[in-house]
C-alpha cells in the first residue's frame, strides 16, 4: 500500500511542468485558442517530453506507461490548462488501437502516435446520444447493390450519418468511429468500431470551439467506403471495446480534472490572501474561510479515487475496474461542481472575466464533468454495480446476506 | 388569507397578456426565449414600445408617469413580461436613479430627467463599483473636487453593466476625502459624452461585453448634477439599494426558464425514454419547481405584506429582499445548471456567432455560455455573502 | 392575494400561544412524556379553548374550521411541543369521519370529538408498509362459515391482522382501521375504512414511547366482528378516502413542523447572543451568522409552502391539492432536516442534552418528516403528477408543447 | 503507487481475521452490530481479551506492550475489529493520556500506569471540556492550588464520557490564572475514588447517559501526579489532540454500517420492490459508498505518508487530520440518516428498553436513537467548525 510516485514518474511531472509554465503561458494559450484552437509548436514540444509516447506499449515505440503515468500527465495538462489533442490522440485514440486493433493497426498507427506525427479523435457522440455511447444510429452498411452499398468494398462497409462533439475532429488525421452495423439505434450489439482517414471521400469536418477552449467538430459521412482492414475489434461487437477505451478517457478526465482543481485552489486561496475590502484581506472571513476549507476537501476526495482509478483502470478485473472508474468520475463530478462555483463566487465579479485563469479552469472541469458520462450517468451505473463490499468482513458480510 | 387572485386581478392580467400578445414583436420574443444577446436597439425599442403604452415604471407616482397599480398588479404584470419574453426593462433609470431623482433632486433635475428616463432618451448606468470596492462599496476613492460652478471627477468605476450603450452615468464620488468613508461621498449625474470618460469593455468568461470599466479622467460636471447635498450621497445610495426590491426573485423569469428545461430535458434520450422520465433528473427538476413555488409565495407574501404597510402609510420592503434575491439567485442558477446537465456532451459547442439570432443553431446552443454568464447572479447587487450579512444583522439581530 | 390571518385567528392563535406557555411548560410536558404519555387536564384546557371543535363542521358542534385555521391551531400545538393526541383525533381520525362518514357516524362521534369526550386514532400502517397507505394486509373478511368468517356479524366483517406507530392508538376510544376487502396487498382497491371500538372483543393495544415523545401502539385485531355500519366511505373504495385524509394530515405536519422550527429558530438564535467563547459571543463569528440565515431562509420557504397547502387542502380541484401537498411536505422536509440539524450543531455539546427543548424539537420534527410520507415518497409524488405549470403565459406554454 | 496490499499484508489480515473469529464472543458481537448498549463489564472483558494476546496498544512502542506494526497493519487491524464488530477499546487511556504519560510522564509515572492502562485496570476518562469552555478549549477555569505535597482542585468538568465506569481521569487545570490563558494551564492525573468528586450523568436526547459532569470540590491531588512541568499542560494537550489520528475516520466502522444499511433497506418496500431498487434511495446510497470509497483512499494516503516519514524518522500526522474527522463524521452521520429514512414511520417507536439486548425486539428499534446520538460526531473531540479553522490556518495558511 503506497502512494508515492515513482522516480520517473516524478520527473516527468517536473520536466512537463516546467515546460508548460515556461512555454504555455496563460497568455500564450489565449492566442492559441483565438487563433487555430491547436499549437504545432507546442505539439511537438509535448512529443519532445515524449509525452504521447507513455501510453504506446514499448515494442511500439513508446514507455508502456501505466494508468498512473497517464495520471501524472494528465494532472500537469490539466494544471497547465492545454488545449492541444492530447486527450484525442494519446489517451483515447491510443488506447482505440492498443485494445482494439491488429497488429497491423498496431504497426502501423502506434509508432506515429509515439513520435506525435499522427493525430487520432474520436467520433462517438450522435446528437440523440447524450451520454450513452451505445446510442449509434451512423451507419456502417455492408456490401451491396443498391447505391449505398455500392460505395462499400469488397468484404468492407460503407459508412453513412453524422457524429457530433468530436473532440479535436478537425485536427486529427485519422477518425475513430463506431457505426451501427446491425440492430436498432440502442442496442449494445451490433455497433462496429472503424478507422476512417479524415481525407477520405465522403467525410465532412466541421470545425468549432468548444466552451472550454477545445476544439471539436460536427463529423458526417457520406458513402465512405472502408475495408475490412478499418475495423478495430470484432465487427458488431464494438461496444465492449468502446467501453473499455471509455473507462480510459474517464481516468484521464478525473486526473485532468484534479490538476485544474489544483490550480483553482491554490489560485483562490492566494486571492482570499490578497483582495482587501473593509480593511482586511478576505481570508479573513470565517464565511469564506470555511467555504476554501471545503473545497480543500472536496479535491482530497476527488483526487483519492482519481489515483484509485488509475490503478485500477489496468485491472483485468472488469467488476473492479468499473467500480473504481464510475466512482471516480461520479467524486470529481460533485467536486468540480462545488469547488468551481465556490471559487468564481470568491473571486468575487473578476472571477466572471475572461482575464483571469480561474474562470478559464471552471469551464474546462465543468465541461469535463460533461464529457464520457456525467455524474449522474456514472451514479446510475455504480448502483447498477450492486453491493460490491470489499473488505469487509465475514461477520459483516452475513448480515447482509 | 386569501391566495386565490382576485377577479379584478384576473382581468388586470389578461388586459397585461391581451396587449403583450399584441404588442411584443414575435423575433424579439424568440431572442429572449431562446437566450440570445440583444442589441441597444432591442431594448430600446421595447421600452419605448411600453412607455408608450404608460406601464414602464409601475413603481413611479402617477403624477411622474407612474401607473397607480397595487403590489399585487405590479406582481402580476412582471410576471406576465417575464412569462411572455419580452426583454428587460433596464433597471438603472426607472428603478434605480429615477426614485432617487424624485425623493431627493431639485425641482430642475425632476423635470428635466424623469421624462427622459421614462421615455428612453437617455440609457443610464450605474457607477458604484470600483476596483476596490466591491461588497466594501462605501471605500470607494473616485474623487470630486469641486472648483467653481464645476466638480472635476477622476477615477475609476467598474462592472458597469453596458454602459457602452450610455448616455448617463450616476455615480457615487467622494468629495470629502477626511471624514469617516461613508460621510465624504456625494451622488453625481454624469454625461457619458463628457470629455475625458473612457469606457473600456470587460470581457466575460461567456465572451460577452455585457460589463464595463469606466475611467474618468479630469471629467466636468456642472455643480447642478449634484443630487441633493455634498457628502450626503450615502444616504440616497442606501436608498437606492433598498427600493422596489420583490421583483429582485424574478419569479416570473424563473417560471418561464422551467418551462424551457423541461421542454429540452424531454427532448433528451436516457435509458430509451425521456430524460423527464429519469426519476434521478425528474427528483432534481420537481425539487427546483418546489423550490420556486415556495419563492413565489415567499414573495407574494412580502408584496402583501407591503400592501397591509401601504394602506397604513407605511413605507417599503425590510431586508426580506436579502432573502428574495439569495433565494431567487440560487433558483436561478440551478435552472441553469439543469439545463447543461439536460443536454449532456452538446454544452461544449460555443457557437457565439449564433448568440445573436435565435434563427441560427438550436435552442441548446447558448445554454452553457447562459449557465457561466449566470454566475454573475450571485455576485452582483450585493454578493449573496453580503445578503447573508444583511439578513444576520437586520433579521436576527447578530 | 393576501396572506394575513383574520381577526378571529389571530385572537384564536394567541389564546392558545397563551395557555400553552403558562400551562403547558417544557417542565410540565417532561412529566407528561415520563408518566402516562398525555394529560387529561391538558385536554380538557384545549378543548375549553376550542381547539377539538375548529375542524369539526357547525352542525356537528364546531366551527367549520378552514385548512388556515388549522395551521394557526397546528402551529402553535408545534411551538409548544404539545404531545396530546390532538393530532390523530382532531386532524385525522375527523377527517375520516368528515369525509367518509355517513350522517349517522357524524351525528353520533364528531359531536364527541368537539368537546373533547371522544378519542380516535387512525390505524393505517402495518410493518410492511412503509409509506405506503395502500399497503394493506389487515384483512376483512365477508361474513361465511370458516372460523375467521363466523366471527363477521350478518352482512358485517371480520377483521384480523395487525397495525404498527398507531399514533395515540391506546389513548383512543376508538379506532379507524384500514382493512383488506379484496385484492392483493398493494392494490389500491379493495381497501376498506372501519370505525372499530377499542374495547371491542379481540382487539389488543400495545403502548409504547415514541422517540418524539409522543404515544404510539401496536394494534392486533383477532376476528373481530364489525357490521357494516362500520364502514367509512365505500366497501372496496376506501384509499380515496385514505389518500384525502392523509392529505389533510400532511398539511397540519406540515403547519406543526413550522411551529416547531420557529421555535428552534428563536432559541438559536438567543443562544448564539449569550454562549461565549474565544471571549466573544459565539453569533459574532461568520460561519454560524450564515448558517443562521440559511436557516431563516429554510424556514421561510418552508413556512410559504406550508400556508399553501392549508389554503388548497379545501380545494375542491384534486390535482391542485395534492400538488401544493406534496410540495409542502418536500420542503418542509429539507427544511427539517437542516434546520434541525444546524440548531444541534450550534448549540454543541448543550444541544445533545435532553436539558434543553431545542433536542426535543428536533426529534419531533425529525419524526414528522418519517409521518405520513417522507420527503422522497413526496417528492416522487411531485414529479409524478407532471408539469402542471400555472399561470405561464401561453407564449411560454407553446415552448414546452 | 502500489494500491493492493502486499501478501504479508494479507496474510497479517488473515491472521487477525481469523483470531477475531475465535475469540470474539457472540452475544457481544451481536450488541455491536445491532447498535445495542455495552455494559462497562462488557468494554472490559474485551479489553482483557485483546490486551491478553497483546494487540490492545499497537500505536504503543514495543518496550511498552506495543505490536511494532506498520501503519498499513495498524489499519488492518483497526479495519478488521470494526468489520467484525468488536466493541470499541476504549481511547483515553491508550490512545490519549498513554502516549502523554510515555512522552511527558516521569519513569515511575511510566512504570505505574502504563501496564495498568495496558490490562485494563484503570479505566481512564477524560476532563478537557468545562461549562464554559467547549471549542475555546484553553479558557478553561478548574483550579488547582498547590499545598505541599498535593494540589488542591476545585472545579467543574463536563462531557466527560463514561467518567461513571472510570478509575481515574486525566485533567487539564488552571494553576497560575495571572499569565496568558494557555500559560498557566497544567495536566493532572485524579483518582475518580478520591474525596469530594461528584460525578452527575447528563441525560443525552437519546436519553442515554454516556457523558457526565465532574464535579471537583477541593479535591487532594498528590504533587507526583503532575505530568511534566507545572503550567505547562497545554503543551502535552495539544501532543494528544494531535496523536494518532488516521482511526478518526473510522472508514471499518463505516463500511460496516454501510453493509447494516443496504441489508435494512433490502427489506423494506416501495413501489412493490425493494427499497435498493428505487433509484432515489439507491442513488444516495451509492454516494455515501462512493465518498466513503474517497475517504478510504485518503486515509491509506496519510497512512502511506506516515509511513514514508516513518522511514524518514519524521512523526506523526498533521493537520490532515482535521479533513479526516470532518469528512469521517460526515460519513458516520449520513449512514444514520438515511437508516432512519429506510424504515420509514418505523423510527418512531423508542423502545429504550430494548437496547441492552440485541435478542429483544427487531434490528431496527435502536436505529432513529443512533440517529439522534450520531448528532454528537460533528460537536465531539473538536467540532467540525473548528477542524475546518485548523484547515484554513494550518493547510491553507489563511
Amino acid at each position: 500500500m503506497d502512494f508515492a510516485f515513482s522516480e520517473e514518474q516524478t520527473q516527468l511531472r517536473d520536466a512537463l511542468r516546467r515546460y508548460l509554465s515556461q512555454q504555455y503561458t496563460f497568455e500564450a494559450r489565449k492566442k492559441i485558442i483565438h487563433g487555430s484552437g491547436t499549437s504545432d509548436a507546442a505539439w511537438t514540444g509535448l512529443a519532445e517530453l515524449g509525452l504521447m509516447g507513455v501510453p504506446v506499449p514499448e515494442p511500439y515505440g513508446g514507455f508502456s506507461g501505466t494508468g498512473v503515468d497517464m495520471l501524472v500527465v494528465m494532472e500537469e495538462l490539466g494544471r497547465g490548462l492545454v488545449v492541444e489533442p492530447y486527450f484525442a490522440t494519446a489517451v483515447m485514440g491510443a488506447a482505440f488501437i492498443k485494445h482494439g486493433g491488429s497488429d497491423a493497426h498496431k504497426t502501423a498507427l502506434l509508432p506515429n502516435v509515439a513520435d506525435g506525427s499522427l493525430k487520432l479523435a474520436c467520433a462517438l457522440t450522435e446528437k440523440q446520444s447524450r451520454h450513452e455511447l451505445h446510442n449509434v444510429m451512423l451507419s456502417g452498411t455492408a456490401q451491396g447493390n443498391d447505391a449505398r452499398r455500392s460505395a462499400a468494398p469488397d468484404n468492407g462497409f460503407s459508412l453513412n450519418g453524422s457524429k457530433t462533439v468530436v473532440l479535436h475532429g478537425a485536427q486529427a488525421d485519422k477518425l475513430i468511429v463506431s457505426a451501427r452495423t446491425s440492430g436498432a439505434a440502442r442496442d449494445k450489439s451490433g455497433i462496429t468500431v472503424f478507422v476512417v482517414d479524415k481525407a477520405a471521400a465522403g467525410v465532412t469536418v466541421h470545425d468549432y470551439r468548444t466552451i472550454d477552449g477545445m476544439r471539436a467538430a460536427d463529423v458526417t459521412l457520406v458513402n465512405v467506403g472502408v475495408g475490412r482492414d478499418a475495423v478495430l475489434g470484432k465487427v458488431d461487437e464494438g461496444y465492449a471495446l468502446i467501453e473499455r477505451v471509455a473507462q480510459v478517457g474517464v481516468a484521464a478526465l478525473c486526473a485532468e480534472a484534479v490538476g485544474c482543481m489544483a490550480a483553482i485552489n491554490e489560485q483562490t486561496i492566494e486571492y482570499l490572501k490578497t483582495r482587501k475590502q473593509f480593511g482586511v484581506v478576505i481570508g479573513k472571513f470565517q464565511s469564506l474561510q470555511h467555504r476554501a476549507a471545503e473545497m480543500f476537501m472536496e479535491f482530497e476526495q476527488a483526487r483519492s479515487l482519481a489515483y484509485l482509478a488509475s490503478v485500477k483502470v489496468d485491472s483485468a478485473d472488469a467488476g473492479e475496474r468499473a467500480r473504481a472508474i464510475h466512482a471516480a468520475k461520479v467524486r470529481a463530478g460533485r467536486a468540480i461542481r462545488f469547488v468551481g462555483q465556490s471559487a468564481i463566487q470568491m473571486h468575487g465579479g473578476m472571477g466572471m472575466t475572461d482575464e483571469l485563469a480561474v474562470s478559464h479552469f471552471f469551464k474546462r472541469i465543468s465541461m469535463i464533468e460533461a464529457t464520457l458520462g456525467d455524474t449522474d450517468h456514472h451514479l446510475a451505473a455504480f448502483a447498477a454495480l450492486g453491493s460490491v463490499q470489499e473488505n469487509t468482513t465475514a461477520q459483516a458480510a452475513a448480515l447482509t446476506a | 388569507m386569501e391566495l386565490n387572485y382576485t377577479a379584478a386581478d384576473e382581468a388586470f392580467r389578461a388586459e397585461i397578456r391581451t396587449w403583450l400578445n399584441a404588442h411584443l414583436p414575435a423575433d424579439l420574443q424568440a431572442k429572449v426565449l431562446g437566450h440570445r444577446r440583444l442589441s441597444k436597439q432591442e431594448f430600446l425599442s421595447w421600452h419605448k414600445t411600453v412607455a408608450a403604452k404608460g406601464w414602464v415604471a409601475p413603481g413611479w407616482p402617477v403624477e411622474w408617469g407612474g401607473t397607480g397599480w397595487t403590489p399585487t398588479q405590479k406582481h402580476i404584470f412582471d410576471e406576465e413580461c417575464a412569462g411572455a419574453g419580452t426583454p428587460q426593462i433596464m433597471p438603472f433609470g426607472i428603478a434605480m436613479v429615477g426614485p432617487v431623482i424624485m425623493r431627493f433632486g431639485n425641482e430642475g433635475q425632476k423635470r428635466h430627467y424623469l421624462p427622459r428616463i421614462l421615455d428612453g432618451t437617455d440609457w443610464w448606468c450605474q457607477g458604484y463599483s470600483e476596483p476596490g470596492s466591491g461588497s466594501d462599496l462605501a471605500s470607494l476613492k473616485t474623487r470630486a473636487e469641486r472648483r467653481g460652478d464645476k466638480y472635476i471627477v477622476n477615477g475609476q468605476k467598474t462592472w458597469t453593466t453596458l454602459a457602452q450603450h450610455a448616455d448617463m452615468i450616476f455615480c457615487l464620488v467622494r468629495t470629502d476625502p477626511e471624514v469617516k468613508k461613508q460621510e465624504g461621498i456625494s451622488f453625481l449625474l454624469i454625461n457619458m459624452k463628457s470629455p475625458g470618460i473612457t469606457v473600456r469593455p470587460i470581457v466575460t468568461m461567456d465572451e460577452d461585453a455585457e460589463v464595463n470599466e469606466v475611467f474618468f479622467d479630469n471629467v466636468e460636471v456642472p455643480v447642478e448634477n449634484l443630487i441633493g447635498e455634498e457628502n450626503k450621497g450615502w444616504t440616497y445610495a442606501k436608498y437606492l439599494l433598498g427600493h422596489e426590491r420583490t421583483g429582485i426573485a424574478r419569479v416570473g423569469g424563473s417560471k418561464r426558464e422551467l418551462a424551457f428545461l423541461k421542454s429540452v430535458a424531454a427532448e433528451q434520450q436516457v435509458d430509451g425514454k425521456s430524460l423527464m422520465q429519469d426519476m434521478r433528473f425528474a427528483s432534481k427538476v420537481a425539487d427546483l419547481e418546489i423550490e420556486l413555488m415556495a419563492l413565489e409565495m415567499t414573495v407574494l407574501r412580502v408584496v402583501s405584506a407591503e400592501s397591509h404597510a401601504a394602506a397604513q402609510g407605511k413605507g417599503g420592503p425590510g431586508p426580506e429582499a436579502s432573502l428574495l434575491k439569495v433565494k431567487g439567485t440560487e433558483v436561478q442558477q440551478r435552472l441553469t445548471e439543469l439545463m447543461v446537465e439536460a443536454i449532456g456532451p452538446r454544452a461544449l459547442p460555443f457557437h457565439v456567432d449564433r448568440f445573436d439570432d435565435p434563427a441560427k443553431g438550436e435552442a441548446i446552443d447558448p445554454l452553457a455560455a447562459y449557465y457561466f454568464n449566470y454566475r454573475k447572479t450571485s455576485i452582483y447587487g450585493g454578493s449573496n455573502e453580503i445578503q447573508k450579512n444583511i439578513m444576520t444583522q437586520m433579521i436576527l439581530g447578530l
